[in-house]
Formats: C-alpha cells, sequence, structure tokens
C-alpha cells in the first residue's frame, strides 16, 4: 500500500487524473453524499488538500454483507478513487496477508498512525459481560480487541445493522450477548452506517466526507450520517403519492400490486425507516425493494429483527395474542361477575332490611 | 434508553409490551364494568306493556345519535360541536386504512377504508371541534358547573390521542417511530382509562339508550 | 408450501398512465424558478436528480417534456460524461457515467454553459508549456499523438 | 307487599335518618341505574330540556346534577372502581348535608317531566332516577313538609286534600239534579270502575257530571266505590314505595270487590303513571283488571262509534299534554282525535306530545308550597309555546297542569281560559240539551 505522506489532490493527478476527471468525482461524491451541488467547487478544493488517512477495518459477528456491499457497488472507478484515497491497513477479509502477518500489519499500523487512523468496524461483537469465546480473532475476544483498536482511532465508524444496532446477533434471544459498537464506545466520535447490508455509496459516501472536511457528518439521534439517514424512506418513495392517495396493493399479486401502489398493508416499514435506499437505489442505480415490489423490512433501524412480523402492517401490534386479549376478558367478566353479585345482594339485603315508612313516621316530621 | 435517544426503541415498547398491558386492562376492566351493569339487571316489571321492549329499545340506540329539533334549536353549538368531534373521531378511528389492518390483526375483520388526505382531513376538523367543546366546557355555565377533573383529564386523553395521531399522520414530529409512539402510547392510556372513567360510555351508551327506549317503548312512547 | 412451479406466473405490463410521473412535475416547477433566477440575476442552479425520489417512469416524462436541443457534448474524463441541452435554452442535462456506462450521477444544469464543458483554470497552467513542448516537437518535425 | 309497621319503633329516636336513607338509595339500584351513571358524560343537554334551569339560568338545577346522591352511592358501592377509591380514601361519600341541599333540587326544581329523559344523547332516564332519589330522600328524612303532610291526609283520611265521602256524595246528588241521570255507586260487575282526584272533585266538578254524561250517551256500564275514590297516588309524589303501594291496594282492593274489569283514571297524570305504571310493581303483582286513562276509553268509545257529537267549538283552541300522560304513558294520538271531534281551529303548541314542556307542577311541585316561586318560574316556558300560536282557550287532561295553566295565566295577565277535555265532548253529545 502507498505511503500516507501524499495528499490527495497529488495523489489522484499522479494516478492520471485530470481536472475535468476530479471535478466529475466530487460531483459524484457529492451526489453520494447528498449535498447539493453548489458546494461542489468548496469540495473539490478541500479534497485536493486532504492526507490520505489509516484505516483499520475489524470484522466481528458478520456475515460480510456489508463487505460485499462496498466491493461490490456500482461505482468501481469512484469506489477505486476513494479507496485510493485511504491507506486500508487491515481488514482481514480483503487483504492479502492472513494469520500472524496479518495481525502484525494491524498492530503496525496502529502504532504509526495513533491518535490518527481511522476504526471501521462491522459485526456486533459480545459484550463484556459475555463469555468471550463466542467470537474471536486470533485467539484474542472482539471485545479486547475494539477495545485496543479504540484506543488510538480518531473517529469510529460502525458500518451495517449489527456494528451499528447489534443487528441480528443480538436478536431475541441474543444468545451471544450481542451489543452494538456504541454501546462500549462512548469517548470516540462514531457514525453509524445502519443497513443490512448499507448502500454501498453510503459507506463510501461518509469515508468521502471524512476526507474532505477532516470530520464525521453530522448525526442523528442513532449517530447516522443525516445525509444519508435525515429522511425516512416513506418521505422518498416514489410510491408515496399512492399512499396520500388512499391507493394500496393488498397482496403481491392484486391489481394495486401491478399497478406499483403503496405497500403498506403488506408490512411495509419505510415510514418509520430511514435510509437512503428510495434516492441511491441499489445494484448500480437499477432498482431498490420497494421498487422491485416488496415491502421496506426497516432494516437499518434498530431492533429490526425483532419489530414483528416483516409483512405486518406498521399499526400492528408486534406481539399480538387475542387469546391474550380474551383471556383477560373472561377475567374482567368475573371480577364484574363478583362485584355485580355482591351488589345484588347488596341490593336484595337493603330492600329487604329496608325500614317501610309509614304515616306515622311521615306525621311526626310534620 | 429515553424516548429521545432511542425512539425505536420506544415504538417498539409501545407497540408491544405495553400494547399487551393496556388491552389486557382495558378488556379485564370493560368486561368487569359491563357485567357489573348487565349482572344488575332489572326487577320483574308487572305492568300490562303497551308495546314490546326489544325494537324500541335498539331504535333508541340509533335515534338517540341525532338530537330533537327543539334541543338542537337551543343549543346548536354544543350539539353541532359534538356531533363533529364524535363523528370525526370514529372515522378516523374506523377508517383510516393503517387502523384497519390493526383491527384485522386484533381480530381478523376487516373493511374498507377511506383515502388518507381525506381522513386527515377530517382529524383536522375533529382537533378544531375538541377544542371548541373544551372552551364551551370551561365557558358555559352549567358545563362549567357539571365538569369534574375527570372531564378534563378525558377530554385531554382523547385530544392527545388525535393530536399525535394527525402529528404523526403529517410527520410533524421527527423522528417518526417517536410521533407512532406517542399516538400509540396515547391511545394505550385512553384504552387504559376507557373502563375506569365516563370513556366507558362508547360502549355503555348503547345499553343506556336500550333501556331507555325500552322502558318507554314499553309505555308505548317511541323515546 | 407448494412447489414454485404451481405458482401462475404472468408477466403483463401495467400501463400507469401518468401514475407514475407524480414526481416530475415538482422538479419541472423547480427548474421553472431556476429559469427565473438565472434570466434575473445571471446566477445558475444545478439539480442532483439522484437526490429525486423517481419513479421508474418519472425521469422519461421529465425528459420528454424537457426535449432535446442544439448542443450535445461528450467528454471524456474517467468514464464518458454527456452533456445535452435540452429544448429549453439555459437547460442542460449531464449524465455522468463511468466506463462501464453506469451512471455516477444525473444534473440539470440551468446556466449559459455547465462548468465542466469550461476549461478548467488550474489547467491553463500547464497550457502554454504544452504547447511549447508541442511546437518545439513539430518544428523537429515530430509526429503527434494525442 | 303492604308495609309492614316496624315492631320495635322507638318513639324518641327519629324515624328518618342518613342510614336509613342510605339503604333506601341502596335498593333502587339496578342495571338501567348502572348503565346510566357509567354513560353519562357531563354534556349538559339535559340542562336544556328542563324548564327549571331554562327559565332560572342556574345551573345547580341542572337535571343529571340532581341525582349527584344516588350516583354517589352506585359509585362507591356498586363499582369496582369506587370500592378502589373508597379503600383508597378518595372516594366522595353521601352526607346529610349535602342531602340537605339536594332536597330542594329533587323535589323543588323537578316536576319528574321527563323531557330530560327524552332528549340525552346517552339516553339516560333521568326522570326515573329522580323518582329512585326520592326513596333514599324519604327515608333519611329530606321530603319537603307540603308532600310528606299530603301522604300522611292521603292514608289517613282516603285523600291528600282530607276529602270526604259526604263531600263527594253531596256532588254526586248535584250531578244527578243537574243531568237527571244516575251516578252508579258500589255497583258490583260493570265494565269500569271510575276513580277521581281530590283536586278534580273540588276545584273542577263539571268533571264528574261529562263523564256520567258520555257513559250514558255511549251505554257503558260504570261505577263510583264508597270503599276508595281516590285516584291520585301521595305516595309517588313524594316518592315512598310503602305509602304508594298501600294507596294503590286500596284502588285493587276497590277495584276487586266490586269485581269490574276496567278501572279509569281521571283526569289527572300522576294517578293515571301510578295506578297504570307503577302500580302493581309496588304490590308486587299483576291486576286481576286493566287501567285506562279517560281520554284513552273515550277514544276507543269514538273508535267504536259510541260517541256521536254535534257542532265543534269555533274559536282558537290549543292542547297541553300533560307529562304523565303523554310523554310517560303513551296516550298522545287520543286526545288529537277526540279534539277533531269538537274542535274547529284546532293549532297544536310547538313542542308536542313526547316533546312537550311541563307546565311546571308536576311532580309534587304543586303541594309543595315552598316550592311555588319555582312553579311559577318552570311555567314561563308553557306560557311562551303559548304566546306562540295565541290559541282562544287552552285544552287539556289533568287537573293539576289545568290549575297551573289558570293561576299561570291569570298571574301574566293573560286571557285565555283552560277547559278539561272530556267536558268538551261531554258538551257537544248529540241528542242533549245545551251547555249551561
Amino acid at each position: 500500500m502507498t505511503t500516507t505522506k501524499h495528499r490527495v489532490g497529488e495523489h489522484l493527478r499522479d494516478q492520471g487524473v485530470s481536472r475535468r476527471a476530479f471535478l466529475k468525482f466530487c460531483t459524484a461524491s457529492a451526489s453520494l453524499m447528498a449535498l447539493p451541488p453548489g458546494l461542489i467547487p468548496a469540495m473539490a478544493a478541500a479534497l485536493e488538500q486532504a492526507r490520505r488517512p489509516s484505516v483499520i477495518w475489524l470484522s466481528f459477528q458478520e456475515c460480510t454483507g456489508c463487505t460485499e456491499s462496498l466491493t461490490r457497488s456500482h461505482a468501481p472507478t469512484v469506489e477505486d478513487l476513494i479507496l485510493e484515497m485511504i491507506s486500508l491497513d487491515y481488514h482481514h477479509t480483503l487483504q492479502a496477508a492472513a494469520g500472524e502477518a496479518a495481525e502484525a500489519a494491524r498492530e503496525q499500523a496502529m502504532k504509526d498512525n495513533f491518535g490518527k487512523y481511522l476504526l471501521i468496524v462491522d459485526g456486533s461483537l459480545p459484550g463484556p459481560d459475555a463469555n468471550p469465546g463466542y467470537s474471536t480473532i486470533a485467539g484474542v475476544s472482539n471485545y479486547a480487541m475494539l477495545m485496543e483498536a479504540v484506543e488510538g482511532a480518531a473517529a469510529v465508524i460502525a458500518v451495517g445493522t449489527c456494528a451499528a444496532f447489534g443487528g441480528l446477533p443480538e436478536a431475541a434471544p441474543n444468545p451471544t450477548g450481542a451489543v452494538a459498537v456504541m454501546d462500549l464506545i462512548k469517548n470516540k466520535p462514531l457514525v453509524n452506517v445502519s443497513g443490512c447490508p448499507p448502500v454501498p455509496m453510503v459507506i463510501t459516501g461518509v469515508l468521502a466526507h471524512y476526507l474532505a472536511f477532516g470530520r464525521l457528518p453530522e448525526r442523528d439521534a442513532y449517530h447516522r450520517p443525516l445525509a444519508f439517514f435525515g429522511q425516512s424512506i416513506h418521505d422518498r418513495c416514489y410510491r408515496r403519492p399512492f399512499y396520500d392517495k388512499g391507493l394500496f396493493a393488498e397482496t403481491f399479486d392484486d391489481e394495486g400490486a401491478r399497478a406499483g401502489w403503496c405497500l403498506y398493508r403488506l408490512g411495509c416499514k419505510g415510514p418509520s425507516t430511514y435510509n437512503a435506499c428510495a434516492t441511491m437505489r441499489w445494484n448500480a442505480g437499477t432498482s431498490w425493494p420497494i421498487e422491485a415490489g416488496h415491502p421496506c423490512l426497516g432494516c437499518s433501524e434498530p431492533r429490526f429483527w425483532d419489530a414483528g412480523s416483516f409483512y405486518a402492517p406498521l399499526s400492528v401490534p408486534t406481539d399480538l395474542s387475542s387469546s391474550r386479549i380474551l383471556t383477560a376478558g373472561a377475567a374482567g367478566a368475573l371480577v364484574g361477575g363478583t362485584v355485580a353479585t355482591l351488589a345484588r345482594r347488596t341490593v336484595a339485603t337493603a330492600a329487604t332490611s329496608r325500614q317501610p315508612v309509614t304515616a306515622d313516621e311521615l306525621e311526626q316530621t310534620l | 434508553m429515553t424516548t429521545i435517544a432511542d425512539p425505536m426503541g420506544f415504538l417498539l415498547f409501545t407497540k408491544g409490551p405495553l400494547f399487551n398491558i393496556a388491552i389486557a386492562i382495558f378488556a379485564l376492566g370493560l368486561a368487569a364494568r359491563l357485567a357489573e351493569i348487565l349482572l344488575l339487571g332489572r326487577r320483574p316489571n308487572f305492568a300490562e306493556p303497551r308495546a314490546g321492549e326489544w325494537l324500541p329499545g335498539l331504535r333508541t340506540v340509533v335515534t338517540r345519535t341525532l338530537p330533537d329539533p327543539g334541543t338542537f334549536k337551543r343549543a346548536p353549538f354544543n350539539v353541532l360541536t359534538g356531533l363533529i368531534w364524535h363523528v370525526g373521531f370514529l372515522v378516523a378511528l374506523l377508517l383510516f386504512i393503517p387502523h384497519i389492518e390493526l383491527i384485522k390483526g386484533l381480530f381478523g375483520v376487516s373493511w374498507p377504508g377511506l383515502p388518507n388526505p381525506f381522513v386527515d382531513l377530517v382529524t383536522a376538523v375533529t382537533l378544531v371541534a375538541l377544542a371548541a367543546t373544551l372552551v364551551h366546557r370551561l365557558t358555559h355555565p352549567v358545563k362549567k358547573r357539571l365538569s369534574t377533573i375527570e372531564d378534563y383529564l378525558i377530554w385531554a386523553v382523547t385530544f392527545l390521542v388525535v393530536l399525535t395521531g394527525y402529528l404523526a399522520y403529517n410527520r410533524l414530529i421527527n423522528p417518526y417511530p417517536l410521533a407512532l409512539g406517542l399516538h400509540i402510547l396515547t391511545a394505550e392510556l385512553f384504552l387504559i382509562l376507557l373502563p375506569f372513567t365516563k370513556l366507558t360510555h362508547i360502549f355503555t351508551v348503547f345499553i343506556a339508550r336500550w333501556y331507555n327506549g325500552a322502558s318507554f317503548g314499553r309505555r308505548g312512547v317511541q323515546s | 408450501m407448494s412447489a414454485l412451479s404451481s405458482i401462475p406466473v404472468r408477466v403483463q405490463s401495467v400501463s400507469h398512465g401518468t401514475a407514475n410521473c407524480g414526481n416530475a412535475v415538482p422538479i419541472l416547477h423547480e427548474v421553472r424558478h431556476a429559469l427565473e433566477r438565472l434570466i434575473a440575476t445571471g446566477e445558475g442552479t444545478q439539480i442532483d436528480l439522484n437526490a429525486i425520489p423517481f419513479g421508474p417512469e418519472d425521469e422519461a416524462h421529465l425528459l420528454a417534456v424537457l426535449g432535446v436541443g442544439e448542443v450535445r457534448a461528450t467528454i471524456d474524463a474517467l468514464g464518458p460524461t454527456h452533456v445535452q441541452e435540452t429544448a429549453i435554452p439555459g437547460v442542460w442535462l449531464i449524465d455522468y457515467r463511468i466506463t462501464e456506462d453506469q451512471r455516477l450521477a444525473l444534473h440539470l444544469d440551468i446556466g449559459d454553459i455547465p462548468e465542466i464543458l469550461r476549461t478548467q483554470r488550474q489547467d491553463l497552467d500547464t497550457a502554454l508549456t504544452t504547447l511549447d513542448a508541442r511546437l518545439t516537437r513539430a518544428q523537429g518535425g515530430a509526429q503527434f499523438e494525442s | 307487599m303492604s308495609p309492614i309497621a316496624n315492631p320495635v319503633v322507638n318513639p324518641e329516636a327519629t324515624a328518618f335518618n342518613l342510614e336509613r336513607g342510605l339503604a333506601a338509595f341502596r335498593a333502587e339500584i339496578d342495571g338501567p341505574v348502572a348503565a346510566f351513571f357509567s354513560s353519562c358524560v357531563h354534556c349538559g343537554i339535559c340542562a336544556q330540556s328542563c324548564p327549571f334551569y331554562l327559565e332560572t339560568g342556574d345551573p345547580k338545577y341542572t337535571p343529571i346534577l340532581k341525582l349527584e346522591p344516588l350516583r354517589l352511592v352506585w359509585e362507591s358501592e356498586f363499582t369496582l372502581w369506587g370500592k378502589i377509591k373508597g379503600a383508597l380514601g378518595l372516594q366522595q361519600r353521601v352526607t346529610d348535608a349535602m342531602l340537605a341541599e339536594w332536597e330542594e333540587l329533587i323535589y323543588d326544581s323537578c316536576s319528574m317531566c321527563g323531557r330530560c329523559s327524552m332528549v340525552c344523547p346517552v339516553g339516560n332516564d333521568i326522570q326515573a332516577m329522580v323518582r329512585k332519589s326520592r326513596e333514599g330522600m324519604v327515608a333519611a328524612g329530606h321530603a319537603p313538609e307540603g308532600l310528606a303532610g299530603a301522604a300522611v291526609r292521603a292514608v289517613k283520611t282516603g285523600s291528600p286534600m282530607g276529602l270526604q265521602w259526604k263531600t263527594l256524595q253531596v256532588q254526586i246528588e248535584h250531578v244527578q239534579t243537574s243531568s237527571g241521570l244516575t251516578v252508579p255507586v258500589d255497583q258490583a260487575g260493570v265494565d269500569y270502575l271510575v276513580m277521581l282526584s281530590s283536586m278534580e272533585v273540588i276545584n273542577f266538578p263539571e268533571y264528574l257530571e261529562a263523564i256520567t254524561k258520555i257513559f250514558d250517551h255511549a251505554g257503558v256500564t260504570w261505577t263510583l266505590s264508597t270503599q276508595c275514590f281516590e285516584a291520585t297516588n301521595a305516595g309517588i309524589q313524594i316518592g315512598n314505595k310503602d305509602i304508594a303501594a298501600l294507596l294503590v291496594e286500596r284502588v285493587v282492593d276497590a277495584a276487586v270487590t266490586l269485581g269490574v274489569k276496567n278501572v279509569i283514571s281521571p283526569e289527572c297524570g300522576h294517578a293515571y303513571t301510578a295506578i297504570r305504571w307503577e302500580g302493581p310493581n309496588l304490590i308486587g303483582r299483576r291486576y286481576p283488571f286493566r287501567v285506562f286513562h279517560i281520554i284513552e276509553v273515550m277514544d276507543q268509545l269514538r273508535a267504536q262509534g259510541r260517541i256521536t257529537t254535534a257542532g265543534k267549538e269555533l274559536d282558537r283552541l290549543s292542547l297541553h299534554d300533560p307529562c304523565n300522560l303523554a310523554r310517560k304513558s303513551g296516550v298522545i294520538q287520543q286526545q288529537r282525535n277526540l279534539m277533531d271531534l269538537v274542535a274547529e281551529q284546532f293549532v297544536e303548541l310547538p313542542e308536542h306530545g313526547r316533546f312537550q314542556w311541563c307546565c311546571g307542577a308536576g311532580g309534587g311541585v304543586s303541594s309543595n308550597e315552598r316550592a311555588e316561586p319555582l312553579k311559577l318560574a318552570a311555567f314561563k316556558r308553557k306560557k311562551a309555546q303559548i304566546e306562540a300560536v295565541e290559541p282562544e282557550r287552552m285544552v287539556t287532561m289533568c287537573a293539576t297542569c289545568r290549575t297551573q295553566l289558570e293561576e299561570g295565566l291569570e298571574h301574566f295577565n293573560m286571557d285565555i281560559p283552560v277547559v278539561g277535555l272530556t267536558e268538551l265532548i261531554a258538551d257537544h253529545l248529540v241528542d242533549k240539551e245545551e251547555p249551561t
């Protein structure tokens, strides 16, 4: 991997990237970051001067889907360019080195760039109180490795819903005691790029932002970059006009489904899901789940595995049980019946023990 | 985590455990209340009836929904605001598609809904009418005299249910899980309070009207 | 579950009419405002169509309304970039693509001429040296490659 | 269930007290009461149906508010929630002072006209609950003196006004002389036993002559009973089922003694509801005879073609429906059929039939001297109705209503005479002399 002394502009020029190409790259990056096109010149100037950071990528309890998403992203040139701009010093799936050599590279990069490197994590990890044996790398528990690596990190990027929120490993009953990265890291700048997997351009967009502006982007309550997670799927959905008109598909094969109507009734979690799918799309911008006719699962939200059926509408409670209602109703009828029976007895007693009024008694009051 | 820091956690709490608690309290409380009423029953009536009880009772259940012309003329504001918000509330409750899905999920029955913008408009009107009823309650001497803390509590809960629903639909509170969670939370509060307050009238009104209609009907008067 | 083959598959085209073009019209209004601003102040506007929630037919509808104008240019840098003037003077469509012909970004540029078409000022620094070098070689009768 | 004298009456002790009252309230609570109180939303619409509120503007006269003691007994002793509140010390209780304050609301400002029961949006039968509340009020010693006096006189003398048979006897002889007809007394096995009200005998003696003529004309067999002639029931008005049952038993006994098929309630509102609707339940058994209001009987005779009239009243007549007869007993069309026989120009009051307005004197208000000002205030509602149609005469069929209309119209210097419908019919029977 190349030296980190270079500034991005010089580095790219050395790679034979022209000014127009650079401008085009900045345009693409701005589009990724959902920045207004008017900011492109300022961004170009900043990127020109940016330094290439060292990046350490740790993969814990994950499925490699996030890495797949990134490496199979539709714009290899741009991805290449962004990856050119960083120095990816450790990624145990992608790097050529293996075994002790790989771990040595990690140790070395951490030492050389202490306080300056960017730490990227995908996957959740067994928490400090859980059995560390559930997930180890080179005999080191995920927890120990994360805490060691975070020490010298300038910022942390949690990629994917597992790293961001615990994801599938953390779903009930959470056998491994999985926790999210943000549960463990409180004193470093952290950004969550959630999604299962995240939109690849969002990962690179966050990197580009970090490169261009030297800091993490603005984030929401869940530390997600607002540029990508600031609006819900529902708000950016091209099918929104159908929702507003009250036109819904009710099965996957009805007229409404064929006409591309809103998928709310088929369980779409778009209204409560914040992500960039609706504008960035997937597979080279070809399409995205809702355009393909499937409701949004809400994969970029916390606990989406435990939020009830993917196919139950958002308004339906997560843990429905009509027998529970019936039981409560029966218990209520029993209680009410008891109260009423006692009350009837009260009335009967009052009626029989009631002292009849006589004219003599009334006369006494006159 | 707090509501603000974990809106999705809040939403899932209101949609999960809290919903179960609320619906259980509601079912238990309401069943108890209805049992209290129905088991008390009526004493035998030995007077020769002029007419039956069932049909006049059922007729009164329906007819009392609208006032007689004289009452309407004497209290048009009270009658109109009351009618408007009740109709609006029922339309929003029963004909908004997400609510229909909820009922379908709970009981397996469903019916056609209304277009969302229409329900939205109805909801806005309902909010205005509800606000008007509060003003009326605070200013009209009779209502002022009748009103108890419970009346204002119930008004507040009802208003909040509609308001949070309106805000959630129009996405005026962000993030949306917080907005939806607040709406569900207020609805659950409504459900929990229902059997123990005058909100019970939602169910007992049918019994009360029937008893009234039956009693008058027996004497040959359409009440 | 029954066998997959038992699920009847019908392919049919559904005519959406204008139902799926609901998001094109607001963009056209935005273009109109940008044009008014250009005429009044000379200030240009870029609209990133990737940031707009478009349905399958929104884009086609938008482009059909804008039409095709006189100028068409292609820039060969980091893959092709197609610049097309629309039938509305001052409204340009810029389609940024990579070598595999996949789209990076699609912009509407409301202005006199898109920035990417202009000669880059920084490149002028090397203009004279490049030309001088080529002159020298020309005088030496050398052959050129672009 | 005739009243049983309490064997351990201590003459020193106060006969009525709070606990006795609460027991009486308790004994009145049933499913409808629970449903009604569960359903009230404090909308205040009932106030718009109450002449006492409308004409005084005082919100304390709101009908549902009059039921607060009964409601508190229900809430604290008949609901789970009330019991929980009670355990927490949050439940308000009925006190003697409260009942003292409520006496005016339950008696003086309520004629039990039932209009509130007719308009309540949730269907609360408020009037029925006022009737129930009066049971508790009597037992707690909070009944108005005027009503207690009437009840005592009714039980002890047979008439709330202390009227004796011998007074009636004089009137009977007068009727026989003036009409040349016989007024049958104690005739066993006839079709109808005719009951009277003391107020009618004293204020409107023409009624007896009128029915004598009508029944003669229609060929109806009927009788008066020396055993019991009084149809009114002071027990119903004060709101005590023991007294009321005792008075009903007297009527039943008289009817059974004579073996009549039918009993006719006179031109009196509450007498009819007392004997027609409450009576069988007060005594706990069905009657061996049927009960009709005189208006019902006349309309039946009319329908059978047994009443032939000639000529019509030419002036503008309007009709006051007694609450007890119309709204509370369903006799609404009958009086209109009869009016059509004899009235050339009959105009309805703006709100009539089941939605008519009370004259303000019913429900014991007229027997309660203290309530005089409220009674007059409530009449203003009727007065406004009458003014709206400007009749030359009013027709009604209840002695209490008639007295109230006469007094009220006179008070407001309105020269509109009030006549009883029975007399009006009697005046137009064919083959009879011109009325004097």
